[in-house]
């Protein structure tokens, strides 16, 4: 599903990581980790096009992102779903437009139903109405994965997508991944939450990758 | 969900208030300096007609010839093309003419008086050169005198103030235009990160674009409609300023659609500042 | 530690960038309108002056009177407030002038012609109706002719012109303020994000509010100071209408000192939108 | 230093949470956890004045919040240091700058030794001039630690201070909130970081508030 080639990625000062090469199977389950300001959120943008990297090429699906054109790499990210750091959503429209907007914005049909659905889930059926900077840090967080979900995509990128919630919910929110998973979704997540990637380990086949001195690392089972 | 694709772009916010607000403030300022442009032409038109379109042929001969030589010229006049109409004044009229500088009681009958022909030009005028040439030919005695002295710095002026309307008007509507733009450009780049999102999440450029350039083309028309209406009011409850009705400033019958062409002009310049801002802000995201 | 102080509301941004512009093409406006007043109030004066302050006093008389009765009104002139200067005319000039109506060759010595004063008023003018019956005591053949009649439409065009030039600038100025208000709230309004900061980190609100309206007034004064060099410069650079050097649009002399105004106008205004809108924004922020 | 008295709280839409009386001495130590969205930012909020409870009255420090004008609002903020939990800097002044913020906005001096030492605490000196909006999440984070520890305030108020953090970084920030503690700051920290409590309690002691179900309750030390 993702196939990094010979990736070196530099943003002016100095090379993030070098020659990374990566293939992530097609309905694999993957974690990224490794310490703050490793490059992991840099890994991820690569993957969906927001960065080109310096060197090397990044293949979503089959096709080289390079020789993509506008358009092309806009329809490919209508078929993925990605949950950003920093939760980014439109203000001006209430939570249930923005957890829509992937279906919205590339003219697909939107049932409400799917979407209230998916907002029970994440515990989000009060805040439904409300304005996307009404909500609480954990509460972005879920309507962000709601959001990246709503299109069943046939991969998931996340960046970490629990960091500001409490156990339970993570859990929670881990489950669903887990469930897209086994309906055929490749995954990506990064975390820096130990206990999330053993928790998921013991209920999916999962691996871990860990950027860490300029590499991408395979960690095995011992984390 | 074509409510939801209207919506994808803040109904409110600063900048998009600010096209509103630009088109409305120029469309009014250029309502007014049409206005002036307008009657700045027809005060010029008024002054042309009154000043420069007559003249006076005076005929000097001795009493025998006076007769025949103010036929000659009449002629003349009638197949000389730039001259409307032509008419010889009454003895009483050239004594009240006299009588300003003579006083009442002029023996006119004494006086040894000159036959004075009344012309009236058209717009253009005749070709005086040619006009003088042939009224010596035929009537030695006539000379031909349309008050060109007097009347120049008028002239002068009512086209200086018509030129300078009509550079007034060009001015203000290049101002609108970068006002505008500028506006939209703002409007555009203050909506970044709602084209960062619907990038994102899948959106294409002609989805993101027509977002923009509908939302901001229907304000801008908008101010500009409201904007024109209220400078259309302004110049309409403007005090006219002379006695006469038809020198006032302002519109006149079918004057009064030329500025409806304002929020039509301003919506147009509107919605290419905005598609051009659109796709430049648009090539400049991943 | 100042130099920070300076730094914290955003040197750039679209929003600032609007105060900049809307400053400098408002200013632009306002030195154009600027000199259309200036010129049309000179333009009028030159009218006024041409026109109106003439007049023209007959005295037909017989001949044994004539003299005394004109010594007569020349002393009436001289104490009468509002007249600036009073000339006999001599026969010549009388002759130029009648020759225009009774031709060349006119026998000057056979004609009972009446003697003529030539007068110029002040800008203000004698109180006419007193003068006339002061003219009619002291000589009974005397006529006061102030051309009125052909002169009032002309007075009431430089009138008007004077008038929609100031009604122009007032305009403009109008305009201008509610823009660089308009501006300038919606730059403070964009920082929204920078006032919240800083009240969070401890900063009072007049630190805030001083570090924006600085910032707000020094860009609205560039802004302005560059529009007006432009626009000096545009003036300056109009084609002369009229042959006559002086009647051409624009500014002469020390009429140049007056768009210098402009900028310390427009810096004013944004100063104090810049202020009204700070504090206002920072009231409803905690 | 803080105390609340029969605090209620309402957005709008019924009350987030119902007379709550708290008191947290000078020098104490106290984490601030419950689910997300039960109102752990709001509390925060309510202690440093940018919400004013909807009922009762909140006093830092003995001032009661309600009595003070603007400028004493500021002035107090300027003894306290806040960690927001969605980092909020001035983007368009680099690191340096905004750590030493709360001193150039009070116009206090500012040791620029204070500042490096602190960066390099905190592992930002590679970023001291970088703007934040290049900064990774973690490193926002660690940034907004430092402007909130610069003034050496009398109080600490940090909302999720680790949430992007890895478990190294986040135990070096601990331990420089344990320092500032030692040297006499209230420390409040609100987190769902269950493992960070349990390493903080091993070493300061600290007491744990809950907020669920509209309450504040005192957690023991069985969390
Ligand atoms: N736009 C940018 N320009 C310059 N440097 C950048 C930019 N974005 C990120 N960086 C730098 O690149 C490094 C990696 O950033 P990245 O966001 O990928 O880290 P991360 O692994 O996601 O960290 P965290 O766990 O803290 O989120 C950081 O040091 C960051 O400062
Ligand atoms: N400005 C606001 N207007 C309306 N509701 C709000 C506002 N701010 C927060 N809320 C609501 O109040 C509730 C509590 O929010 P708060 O941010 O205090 O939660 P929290 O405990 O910090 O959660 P988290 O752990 O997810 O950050 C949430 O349901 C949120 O939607
Ligand atoms: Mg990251
Ligand atoms: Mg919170």
């Amino acid at each position: 599903m993702i196939e990094l080639q010979d990736v070196t990625h530099d943003y002016g000062g100095g090379a993030l990581f070098e020659n990374v090469t990566a293939s992530l199977d097609p309905g694999s389950f993957h974690f990224l980790t490794g310490p703050s300001g490793a490059g992991k959120s840099t890994f991820l943008k690569l993957c969906y096009g927001e960065l080109r990297p310096s060197r090397g090429s990044v293949a979503v699906g089959g096709s080289d992102l390079r020789a993509m054109s506008r358009d092309e790499l806009a329809a490919m990210r209508g078929t993925i779903g990605v949950v950003h750091q920093d939760c980014q959503f439109l203000d001006h429209l209430d939570v249930r437009a923005n957890v829509g907007l992937p279906l919205h914005a590339t003219a697909r049909p939107v049932a409400d139903r799917d979407i209230e659905d998916l907002l029970s889930w994440v515990g989000l059926n009060a805040q439904a109405d409300a304005l996307p900077p009404t909500l609480s840090g954990g509460e972005r967080q879920r309507a962000a994965l709601a959001r990246a979900v709503i299109t069943a995509p046939r991969l998931l990128l996340a960046d970490e997508p629990t960091g500001n919630l409490d156990w339970d919910m993570s859990q929670r929110l881990l489950s669903l991944m887990i469930e897209l998973n086994r309906m055929g979704t490749t995954i990506l997540i990064a975390t820096h939450d130990m206990n999330l990637i053993r928790t998921a380990k013991s209920q999916v086949s999962s691996r871990v990758l860990r950027i860490a001195g300029r590499r991408l690392q395979s960690a095995g089972a011992d984390l | 969900m074509s409510a939801i694709s209207d919506r994808v772009v803040p109904s409110s916010g600063h900048s998009g208030w600010l096209v509103w607000i630009g088109a409305a403030s120029m469309s009014f300022l250029a309502v007014f300096a049409l206005a002036l442009a307008v009657s700045a032409a027809r005060l010029a038109d008024t002054w042309s007609a009154a000043l420069a379109q007559s003249a006076t042929i005076r005929i000097s001969a001795p009493p025998a010839e006076l007769e025949g030589q103010t036929e000659a010229v009449l002629e003349v006049l009638r197949t000389t093309p730039g001259i409307r109409d032509a008419r010889v004044m009454t003895v009483e009229e050239q004594g009240q003419l006299l009588s300003v500088w003579l006083g009442p009681d002029l023996p006119l009958d004494a006086l040894p008086l000159p036959r004075m022909i009344e012309v009236w030009e058209t717009a253009d005028g005749p070709d005086r050169q040619g006009l003088r040439l042939r009224l010596s030919a035929e009537a030695p005695g006539a000379i031909y005198d349309d008050h060109t002295q007097w009347r120049r710095p008028l002239i002068s002026a009512a086209t200086r103030l018509r030129g300078l309307s009509v550079l007034a008007l060009l001015l203000i509507g290049g101002v609108t235009g970068v006002i505008i733009a500028l506006a939209a450009s703002a409007a555009m780049a203050s909506n970044a990160q709602v084209i960062h999102v619907l990038r994102l999440v899948g959106a294409r450029d002609r989805f993101i674009a027509r977002a923009f350039v509908r939302r901001m083309t229907r304000r801008a028309a908008l101010g500009a409609a409201i904007g024109t209406a209220l400078g259309m009011l302004a110049v309409a409850g403007l005090p006219a300023f002379g006695p006469e009705a038809t020198s006032g400033l302002g519109f006149q019958g079918l004057s009064w659609l030329a500025p409806l062409c304002v929020p039509v002009l301003i919506a147009g310049v509107a919605l290419l500042a905005a598609a051009a801002t659109a796709l430049k802000v648009l090539r400049g995201v991943t």
